[in-house]
């Protein structure tokens, strides 16, 4: 049993992606595969898992949108602050798939713009329905376009694209075309709603699921989802393993492991 | 095919492999997956009477092949909510052992009683976790205070009682017969043993809390002389943690005097399968030893000399029985 | 280049790596060709009043990358013999500091007077083996007893005398503490941890002795802690021990609180050229995080909150300061 | 760092080499080299350094020499009984010379041996001069014979080759013959004779060296030879290392690390 161990590393470029999302690369490369997460250390502060939203290459980096605390503590990194980092964890996405739907809401292009990027360079197909509050919050949508992939956005207010939730527009792209799987990321009720509609056209879906992670090594069961590891089961799962579980779209387990309901405020 | 079942204080076990407490222990379902992937029963996430949400990250420090570094500072859902965990797992058929932690004997007591009314088939004790302030080895290195908590809970339970004690003692013998005339009806043996990991980079420690434990490979050897010194001390029988990763590490426990062992960081990689593969290499290693039952063979590398006699031999310095030379 | 001149309770050094007692040290030969390869200085095999042949082998037990387990057993030439050996230390210019074990005050004041005649330039107590019945740990692990120990050393000689304690205790800082109390110029911290190892073919612990210490990379973070937790209880200095095998290692020792370091079972395989290597690493790390005199940055982790807040926390659970959420 | 762990074997075999030695075979496989050694402990008795007689294929080997309790002790194993081996360790012969003299004294040939195999399986000239207490002791003679040396032998009492020394022998050999080098393990006294005597022929000479050993790791100070520790620098070490050594031939350290004069008994 021998466990990666962690890296101090210096942050080499911040790109602010959105009003609340910032991109940090790193000089730490993480020979990852699109799907897969890190544990990100804000020294003097908290320790949080994070997508690579660039798995590969020499200059790894995470995408953070500003949320509690820590979150928006990253906000405020800047160049050569150095931030300590171990993985990368978890399973990647299958990449099989030769024509895929990429649903997301919020940060969750994070994860899915490299994935759908590695689908892209295989030369595969990939759709695009990208959601947001607002049209400056859509994240990736360049990154998206350039790779290749037929891009729709839908925003809450209207501000850009279809107004509303963006699975309406997962639906329409679902009646039209015959994918072989679809790849989601955001809010558990989102993906949720997702799956219920990809499963009625007989398409599997593939979900990246966020949970409350203190080891990421398998072992503390913070992560747990059902009888699920996040950390190492997951963070990529198929709706297959989901579906049973009551637990998803639904609750959550806080820091001390309790289960919580989700809110109404959007995870 | 060897016999792996084993009493243990009088809970019959389908086999010596149990989940250590604090992994895979908060969840009822993870329980129940450890137990469905061959594990011999389970032990919970030390639980207090309250919920704690335990240290901010980073919580754990992978130490390579040396092991792990933690400091979780007893995160737990409280004894409230716990209960409909260990219905999930009992639902499993898994013997479940259910671990506690307090500050002194009378809320030991109060919190043994509703932990005994969940339907676990044991209690452990956790007079050992080394980086809880006011808990754990912090009050379990003393042996009156181990005496006192064990006795108040043995008196208010009618269980099996565990005192999974510290490795972090000049004396962990002492601490067991401590806890053995407490009326304790087994040890487990060793918690964490306390650690440190810095960052040269950012001058700190990597843990937010400081200190912490280590546990995995480093600490076997450590957990056994615990267990060697404890077997020697006590008539209770002993639960062998600490780095156990495999049957042949799981028999050395065996020899040095453990009845059944717990298996923690070792998850880490392989999940629970961990415990189906080692099970099945257990039976085919005590069938290759010529060992028909686990429980015969408990605390066997006591039996014969020089060991035993060099462990029984006054405090002084036994000189090699035969002269040497130099070549 | 950075400044690695230290001083160690008055004694110069010039870098603070130093040969840990039990290597390389029962020759004079051997402590002169470390010094002569880079070592800041050498501590000398643990000498008694009286010749032993230590126990029989196996003495040690090669644990992969987790380190080593031993039972020597204090074998050492004794003080009438020894002084030859440290003529020769001396005579490469290597500042030899004089390594001794008795059982009782009495004993440790004698023996010292007889080191302190040798030419030393400072005395270590060890207080801390933990395999030699009467000995080491067995009597270092009582604070009053490391108290009286050290004050009839003292008192006997006019020498800085090194207290090295044992991490096989609840409570390292207070043994520094009681050693500080009784005179000690400086603390050694620590000696191997109290392990075990048995063969499962054999059924049998595998050294002669059965209980063993065990040193290499599974102690480091054990060694640190106990640094750590001294540094917060004493005002003398510090010299860290235990898994050191880069100057990373030491960087660490020094950040937890560590004046000076010894180097043991790492130079298995390099041999004393590991002094060399680790005094050029260490220099240009130095360089690279901006420290321009390695005494500058002693206990420097301890600095910044919310470590050292941590540290000096009184005795409750400190929760995370900001609220947690699930995601 | 990691050192190399214990191995637990049975004895496949045990070959009565001579009246007072035994060479025992086990299913190891050492992949060493002529020269190197290896710790064999007898569980319940002492753990001794032991050069390997057999250092490659899939049976190692030792040869042992009853002097000691354990010595003694290893004579009356019997295949089947479980012994402890850890290594190898130490530096090997250096093979390249390409015609050596081998001069063996008492249970040095368990060393020279294999080494002068190896030498032979090069192709390489190998002459041996190999010397005994009496006929019967003479180890390895039949090995030494069949691997193509030219081998001459001495016994003390003369029941077999030259009467007296195996030196005078040696002295012969390298006033008829130019060798590249010369090989020697056997008692101090004698290795020092030889190496004076190879010198006056300006033949660099290798000695096998034994001294007390504990951790066999470079650590404990045991095997302690001037500035020299056997275990790693040796037990194969020029002449050239130990011309300037005056311990060498004359003291021994003790268990407890004392200095003790070889007595007049051969050690
Ligand atoms: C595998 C994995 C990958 C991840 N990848 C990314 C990524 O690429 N990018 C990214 O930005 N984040 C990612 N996350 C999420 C990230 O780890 C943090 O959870 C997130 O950044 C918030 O952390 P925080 O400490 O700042 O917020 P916290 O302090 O935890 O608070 C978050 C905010 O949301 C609110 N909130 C949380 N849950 C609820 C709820 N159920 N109902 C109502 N309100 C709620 C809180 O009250 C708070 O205001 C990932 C998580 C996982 C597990
Ligand atoms: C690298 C190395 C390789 C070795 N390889 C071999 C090998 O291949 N085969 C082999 O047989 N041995 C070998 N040895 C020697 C072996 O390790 C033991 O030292 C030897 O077997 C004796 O061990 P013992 O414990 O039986 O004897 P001990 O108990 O140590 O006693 C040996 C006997 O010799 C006597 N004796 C020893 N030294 C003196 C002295 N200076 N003067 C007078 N008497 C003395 C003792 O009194 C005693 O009777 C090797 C040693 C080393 C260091
Ligand atoms: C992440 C983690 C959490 C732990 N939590 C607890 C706990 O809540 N209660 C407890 O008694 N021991 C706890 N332990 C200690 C383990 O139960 C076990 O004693 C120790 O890890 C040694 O075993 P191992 O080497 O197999 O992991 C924890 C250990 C780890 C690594
Ligand atoms: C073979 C061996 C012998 C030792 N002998 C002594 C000794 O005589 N006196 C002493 O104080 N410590 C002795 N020690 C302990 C070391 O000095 C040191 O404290 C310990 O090994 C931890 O450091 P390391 O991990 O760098 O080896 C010995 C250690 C080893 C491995
Ligand atoms: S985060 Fe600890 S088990 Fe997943
Ligand atoms: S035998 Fe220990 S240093 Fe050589």
């Amino acid at each position: 049993m021998t466990l990666p161990s962690r890296s101090i590393v210096p942050i080499s470029e911040v790109v602010h992606e959105t009003p609340s999302t910032v991109t940090l690369r790193f000089a730490w490369a993480p020979a990852a595969r699109p799907g897969q997460f890190v544990m990100v250390w804000i020294p003097g502060d908290d320790e949080l898992p994070m997508s690579l939203s660039y798995p590969n290459g020499p200059m790894g980096g995470v995408t953070v949108k500003a949320m509690g605390a820590t979150s928006r503590a990253i906000q405020t990194l800047r160049p050569g602050d150095r931030i300590g980092i171990r993985g990368p964890y978890g399973r990647p996405f299958d990449l099989t798939p030769r024509r895929v739907l990429v649903v997301a809401g919020g940060s969750g292009a994070a994860v899915l713009a490299p994935a759908a990027e590695s689908a892209r360079a295989a030369g595969h197909a990939v759709d695009v329905a990208l959601g947001a509050v607002t049209a400056s919050e859509l994240l990736f949508r360049g990154r998206f376009e350039r790779m290749g992939a037929s891009t729709e956005v839908a925003t809450d207010d209207g501000s850009a694209g279809r107004p509303g939730f963006v699975t309406p527009l997962a639906e329409r792209l679902l009646e039209e075309h015959p994918y072989d799987a679809v790849w989601t990321c955001g809010p558990e009720v989102m993906m949720r709603r997702v799956a219920d509609l990809a499963d009625r056209h007989h398409v599997p879906v593939i979900c990246s699921v966020e949970r409350q992670m203190k080891c990421a090594l398998g072992l503390c069961d913070a992560c747990a989802l059902g009888p699920l590891h996040v950390c190492v089961d997951g963070p990529v799962l198929p709706w297959e393993s989901l579906r049973g579980l009551e637990e998803f779209g639904r609750s959550f387990r806080d820091p001390a492991g309790r289960r919580r309901a989700y809110g109404s405020a959007p995870p | 095919m060897a016999d792996l079942t084993v009493e243990l204080a009088g809970v019959p076990l389908r086999n010596p492999l149990l989940l250590a407490s604090g992994i895979w222990g908060e969840t009822g379902a993870s329980m129940a997956a450890a137990y469905a992937a061959g594990a011999g029963g389970v032990v919970t996430k030390s639980i207090g009477a309250e919920p704690r949400s335990g240290y901010p990250n980073p919580t754990v420090e992978p130490l390579g092949p040396v092991g792990l570094l933690n400091a979780m500072g007893l995160p737990n859902p409280g004894i409230d909510e716990y209960p409909a965990e260990i219905e999930v797992a009992r639902a499993s058929g898994a013997p479940v052992i259910g671990s506690i932690f307090a500050a002194a004997p009378r809320e030991f007591a109060a919190l043994a009683r509703r932990m005994a009314g969940t339907g676990v088939v044991a209690l452990e004790l956790n007079l050992s976790c080394p980086h809880a302030h006011g808990y754990g080895s912090e009050i379990g290195s003393d042996p009156r205070r181990v005496e006192r908590i064990v006795r108040s809970v043995v008196a208010a339970v009618d269980l099996p009682v565990l005192a999974k004690i510290t490795p972090n003692t000049a004396d962990p013998a002492g601490l067991a017969r401590a806890a053995e005339r407490g009326g304790a009806h087994a040890i487990s043996a060793i918690n964490t043993v306390r650690a440190l990991g810095i960052d040269v980079t950012l001058a700190r420690p990597i843990l937010a809390h400081g200190l912490g434990g280590l546990s995995g490979p480093a600490i076997k050897p450590v957990g056994l002389a615990c267990v060697w010194q404890i077997f020697e001390a006590v008539r209770i029988p002993i639960v062998g943690i600490g780095g156990i990763a495999s049957a042949d590490d799981a028999l050395e426990y065996l020899l040095a005097g453990a009845r059944a062992v717990q298996i923690g960081t070792a998850l880490s990689g392989p999940g629970v399968a961990l415990f189906g593969t080692i099970a099945r290499d257990l039976a085919s290693r005590l069938d290759a030893l010529g060992i028909d039952r686990w429980e015969e063979a408990v605390g066997r590398a006591h039996g014969r000399p020089p060991s035993s006699a060099v462990q029984q031999a006054p405090a002084r310095l036994r000189r090699p029985s035969k002269p040497r030379r130099a070549p």
